[in-house]
């Protein structure tokens, strides 16, 4: 992230939302809301004295998965780019109630503004690349068998992540949430939500087995007398090097278990795990000290919103629609809008990469000319036959049409149907409403279909 | 569905000739009555090629996108 | 608020005190329950055993005298209860269903009106707001788990009233008689239904393990409304103690015993007497905490 | 263990399919997961756990699932088909498989089948259960006289078992629901 920040051609703006889009391949006009900082980038070096100063320490870390704690002036996380703190609105004193103010006497640079404001940036674009990501299926709504979130030890692969990340809420200690004491026998369970066609998602998630081969083998690493049980319904490694890591992790000494799990629940300091080890056809119990759940992704909980923005299509579960399931994998259905990673459906990172690597490639060879070469099916007037009535102007949802003036010699000075040839997607509406019979679609003319109909009518 | 029947659909690019192109590659079937013509889209139809069809002898015509 | 009311066998024999509590508790709360008529068993657990149609047609009579009053059903026995919204479900979905099963009763049968759950008619329909205001004798202090059972939740898409794990209502019915209920997990495993009279070995360890978990989470009684769960845990918990080399002493309750005592009930008048783990030190404490 | 003649096998299969499939129940879209059975409270008592019983049919080895005692030892509680991830409907397959083996008479455990068709006629008798007579009946039936006969003191005592059968007035309703069922299922 860091070699992005620093590069001459990239503009990296954090903290922003695409409020609005306009305009079409090579000339997007995009309207972007920078979100108030309260920080002057200008001035703030990211010393960080305003965040330990800040007297309001007990805000739940979003990064943190609501296992640690932050700051009302805080960085989102410890390698953030650029590595500059901004202002919670929600929960600084100074902004809700007027007092405090303690960053701002504190900081070294003058850099805290409270009075920054949302700003409005208008720019023009050539191309966009759409990686909104996902998020992660809310299993306590309907997993009421794992105990509906009431269970502080039972996390998510994500929170999971957190505890063993050095930069986490325990300083890379697996610890429990609950009473912060080391767990010894840890649970992981697969597929929650995923391939689960009633409660859940009918897919797979793709990255879990890996992820849980990883957590399983840390918990073998990191925690002496540490056991790691791990409920599957398949092992999937596809990839390189994939199922040899997976191997290892077994051979450290992770018991893997085919089967789903009924039921968690607590009873006294141990939560007590339901399953079957399908493979010897017998009900098996744990008494774990923590339950870790791959759950399965889902769609970015605003991707709705973006997808209607940039006019992407999704499919059944949400993701966003590549143009071709084979051959046109990162394109969509709009001209110069690309996809990346997980929002076009779930992924690991390795593909993730490929992925954007595929897209950025894409954009490449769209901008490494001076002119584009688009689609020749589109609209063509004969200005010989069009009235200028304008009705194909009001009816192009792509503000394709105008009417521009011509003079000639019979009829003098007069208006007529003109196609701007970038805007016009080929959709032929126009053709429909011209009466006069003035536009014809190139490779799909009146004449071209009504010679399929009777072909195909024989 | 005799096989006598004849069925015109036209098929928007986008959507419904993807879909049955995405059929194509699950290796689903459907009756050979059906007759597609792909059309850029549904708002491309003339009300005159579903007269001319039926003209010409369809026993339906499905406009789909 | 007038509705059909079908007891089930159970509530004239061994769930006697049901049937006393409920016709207390109704009177009090203005709830007007029209007994069916000549109504008759629903099958039970036997019928669906042995016959398809039968399981269905045998509740189905039941719910078409309903039907034909206008009026929803409540049945206060949880397993009947799961007989009746399998039909509801069955004849709702499928025509040909509903055919057979209106020829099997010689009667128009098409599920118009609803079953409901007794539990589901104190908690949702009479309130707990009146039921709260209805209280003269608060359970103060008594800690109840509160067990559901199978059939008052499950399966989850004939679309019962709570929640299919870890379900609310009769929990809110305890806290609104002032009774403090805990948080368990048991409170939808299984009691061994039918098999602790047919395979004891295997039925009397699943009710064995409900007893025990709710001890261990602090419970001083449990409280059910199936006559089914209860006999299991109450008439068979001095065979639980001597065979599973246990000391249980927990009383087990119907939810509307404890609502008819906190309104002010008798325990003589609403059966309690016929309780075999006998309830009355626990009532007898009840009482003196609330004067404490 | 016996060699499974999958070519001897498959042809029940299609035919199990097919049946379960009038019942709501798809056979294929069960992969083997378990969740049945890691929540099923009999389960430690059964000789096929409900996951395998599942497996079996895929495979057409319905003899053998209806031979079970399994299916007998289902208390019904429903558990398997309120989280199976793949809405099979597992307590109402074993109900259809009840049903199919206590018609071919293989029922392996005959006490719960009899107790079935005593609880029956007593409610095909009287409209309603007669609990002493049924449990006479049954004690009878399975020549175990002095089952439970301890309970029925103690439960008299309290009022909670009858001498005398109830009385029901639905005008033989009952009795003609039984018929119209049994020529249905005969004819």
């Amino acid at each position: 992230m860091s070699a992005v920040a620093q590069h001459p051609n990239v503009n990296l703006m954090t903290y922003c939302e695409v409020e609005e889009v306009s305009g079409y391949i090579g000339n997007f006009d995009v309207k972007i809301r920078q979100k108030a900082k309260y920080v002057n980038y200008d001035l703030c070096t990211g010393c960080g004295v305003c965040i330990e100063k800040c007297p309001n320490k007990r805000i739940t870390s979003e990064f943190d998965e609501g296992m640690g704690k932050r700051t009302a002036i805080y960085k989102p996380f410890a390698q953030a780019v650029p590595n500059k703190p901004i202002i919670d609105p929600e929960h600084c004193r100074k902004l809700t109630k007027d007092r405090c103010g303690i960053c701002a006497k504190n900081c070294p640079r003058e850099a805290i503004d409270f009075e920054d404001k949302d700003k409005i940036i208008e720019d023009r674009f050539g191309a966009v690349v759409v990686g909104t990501g996902f998020d992660l299926w809310d299993w306590k709504e309907s997993y009421g068998e794992y105990g509906y979130g009431k269970y502080p030890d039972v996390i998510t692969g994500l929170q999971f992540e957190r505890l063993v990340n050095a930069s986490g809420p325990t300083g890379g200690k697996i610890l429990r949430p609950s009473d912060g004491k080391e767990p010894k026998t840890v649970v992981f369970i697969k597929c929650v939500g995923s391939r689960d066609d009633t409660k859940g998602k009918k897919y797979c998630s793709r990255a879990c087995c890996m992820y849980t081969a990883k957590h399983a083998h840390q918990v073998l690493e990191k925690i002496e007398d540490g056991q790691a049980i791990v409920f599957y319904m398949d092992v999937r490694t596809p990839g390189k090097a994939y199922d040899e890591f997976y191997q290892r992790t077994v051979h450290e000494g992770a018991q893997y278990l085919r089967g789903r799990v009924s039921r968690i629940f607590q009873l006294g300091d141990k939560l007590v795990v339901y399953g079957e080890d399908s493979l010897l056809g017998r009900q098996v119990k744990v008494n774990a000290d923590m339950v870790v759940l791959a759950t399965a992704m889902v769609p970015s909980h605003d991707s709705g919103r973006v997808g209607q923005l940039f006019g992407l299509s999704t499919d059944s579960d949400g993701w966003f629609q590549e143009a071709h399931p084979k051959l046109k994998p990162v394109e969509t259905f709009t001209g110069g809008v690309f996809l990346a990673g997980t929002c076009q459906g779930p992924k690991d990172i390795p593909d993730t990469v490929a992925q954007a690597s595929a897209a950025a490639a894409k954009v490449a060879v769209l901008f490494s000319r001076d002119e584009m070469a688009t689609s020749p099916l589109i609209t063509g007037v004969n200005e010989q036959v069009c009235s200028g009535c304008g009705l194909c102007v009001s009816i192009c949802p792509y503000k394709a049409i105008e009417l521009k003036t011509i003079e000639d010699r019979a009829r003098g000075k007069r208006q007529v149907a003109a196609v701007n040839s970038g805007l016009c997607q080929g959709c032929g509406a126009c053709t429909v409403a011209c009466r006069a019979g003035a536009l014809d679609l190139k490779g799909f003319t009146n004449e071209q279909i009504l010679a399929e109909v009777d072909a195909l009518c024989l | 569905m005799s096989v006598n029947t004849k069925i015109v659909a036209f098929c928007c690019n986008w959507c419904a000739y993807a879909g049955a192109d995405l059929a194509g590659l699950n290796r689903m079937q459907y009756p050979p009555d059906v007759r597609i013509i792909r059309v850029p889209c549904s708002g491309r139809i003339n009300p005159q090629f579903v007269f001319k069809a039926f003209q010409k002898g369809a026993d339906g015509v499905l406009v789909a996108g | 608020m007038k509705i059909a009311y079908y007891p089930g066998c159970s509530l004239d024999t061994t769930g006697i005190e049901f049937r006393l509590s409920t016709a207390y508790c109704a009177s009090k709360l203005n709830l007007d329950l029209w007994e069916l008529p000549g109504w008759n068993c629903c099958g039970a657990s036997s019928a669906h055993s042995k016959d398809h149609l039968l399981s269905l047609a045998l509740p189905a009579r039941n719910l078409a005298l309903a039907e034909k009053e206008g009026l929803d059903m409540a049945v206060p026995c949880a397993a009947c209860y799961s007989r009746f919204k399998t039909v509801e479900a069955e004849v709702r979905q499928d025509e040909k269903v509903q055919q057979q099963v209106a020829h099997a009763i010689d009667m128009d049968y098409k599920a118009t009106n609803n079953t409901r759950s007794l539990l589901e008619v104190f908690a949702g329909g009479v309130g707990l707001e009146q039921i709260e205001s209805s209280v003269t004798k608060p359970l103060t202090g008594l800690k109840v788990a509160c067990y559901y059972g199978c059939y008052l939740v499950r399966p989850p898409k004939l679309g019962h009233f709570d929640r299919a794990e870890d379900p609310q209502s009769m929990d809110n019915i305890i806290s609104s008689l002032g009774g403090t209920p805990v948080d368990w997990p048991h409170k939808t495993e299984c009691c061994g239904a039918g098999m602790i009279t047919l395979s004891p070995n295997d039925g009397l360890p699943l009710s064995y393990e409900i007893l025990r978990v709710a001890e261990i989470c602090g419970a001083e009684c449990l409280v059910t409304a199936c006559p089914m769960c209860l006999m299991n845990l109450d008439l068979h918990q001095e065979t639980i103690n001597k065979k599973l080399k246990a000391n249980f002493n927990l009383p087990v309750f119907y939810f509307t015993e404890l609502m008819a005592l906190a309104m002010g009930a008798s325990p003589k008048e609403i059966g309690l007497n016929r309780h075999f783990v006998n309830p009355m030190p626990l009532v007898e404490k009840i009482g003196r905490r609330e004067t404490a | 263990m016996e060699t499974v003649d999958l070519s001897a096998t498959l042809s029940t299969a299609k035919e199990w399919k097919e049946k379960l499939q009038a019942a709501g129940i798809d056979l294929s879209s069960c992969y083997q997961c378990g969740k049945c059975t890691a929540g099923c409270p009999m389960a430690s008592a059964m000789d096929y756990s409900p996951r395998q019983t599942v497996r079996l049919l895929q495979l057409g080895m319905a003899d053998t699932a209806l031979r079970s005692r399994t299916i007998w030892l289902c208390a019904s509680c429903e558990t398997c088909a309120t989280r199976c991830p793949r809405d099979v409907d597992v307590a109402k397959m074993m109900d259809i498989l009840r049903i199919e083996a206590d018609r071919a008479g293989v029922a392996a455990v005959p006490s719960v089948p009899i107790f079935h068709k005593t609880f029956l006629e007593s409610v095909e008798n009287h409209g309603r259960v007669y609990e002493m007579e049924l449990m006479m009946k049954f004690n009878m039936r399975t020549r175990k006289l002095f089952n439970n006969a301890d309970l029925g003191p103690k439960m008299m005592q309290k009022g909670k078992l009858h001498f005398l059968a109830p009385k029901v007035d639905d005008g033989g309703a009952v009795r003609k629901i039984f018929a119209r069922v049994r020529e249905r299922r005969d004819g």
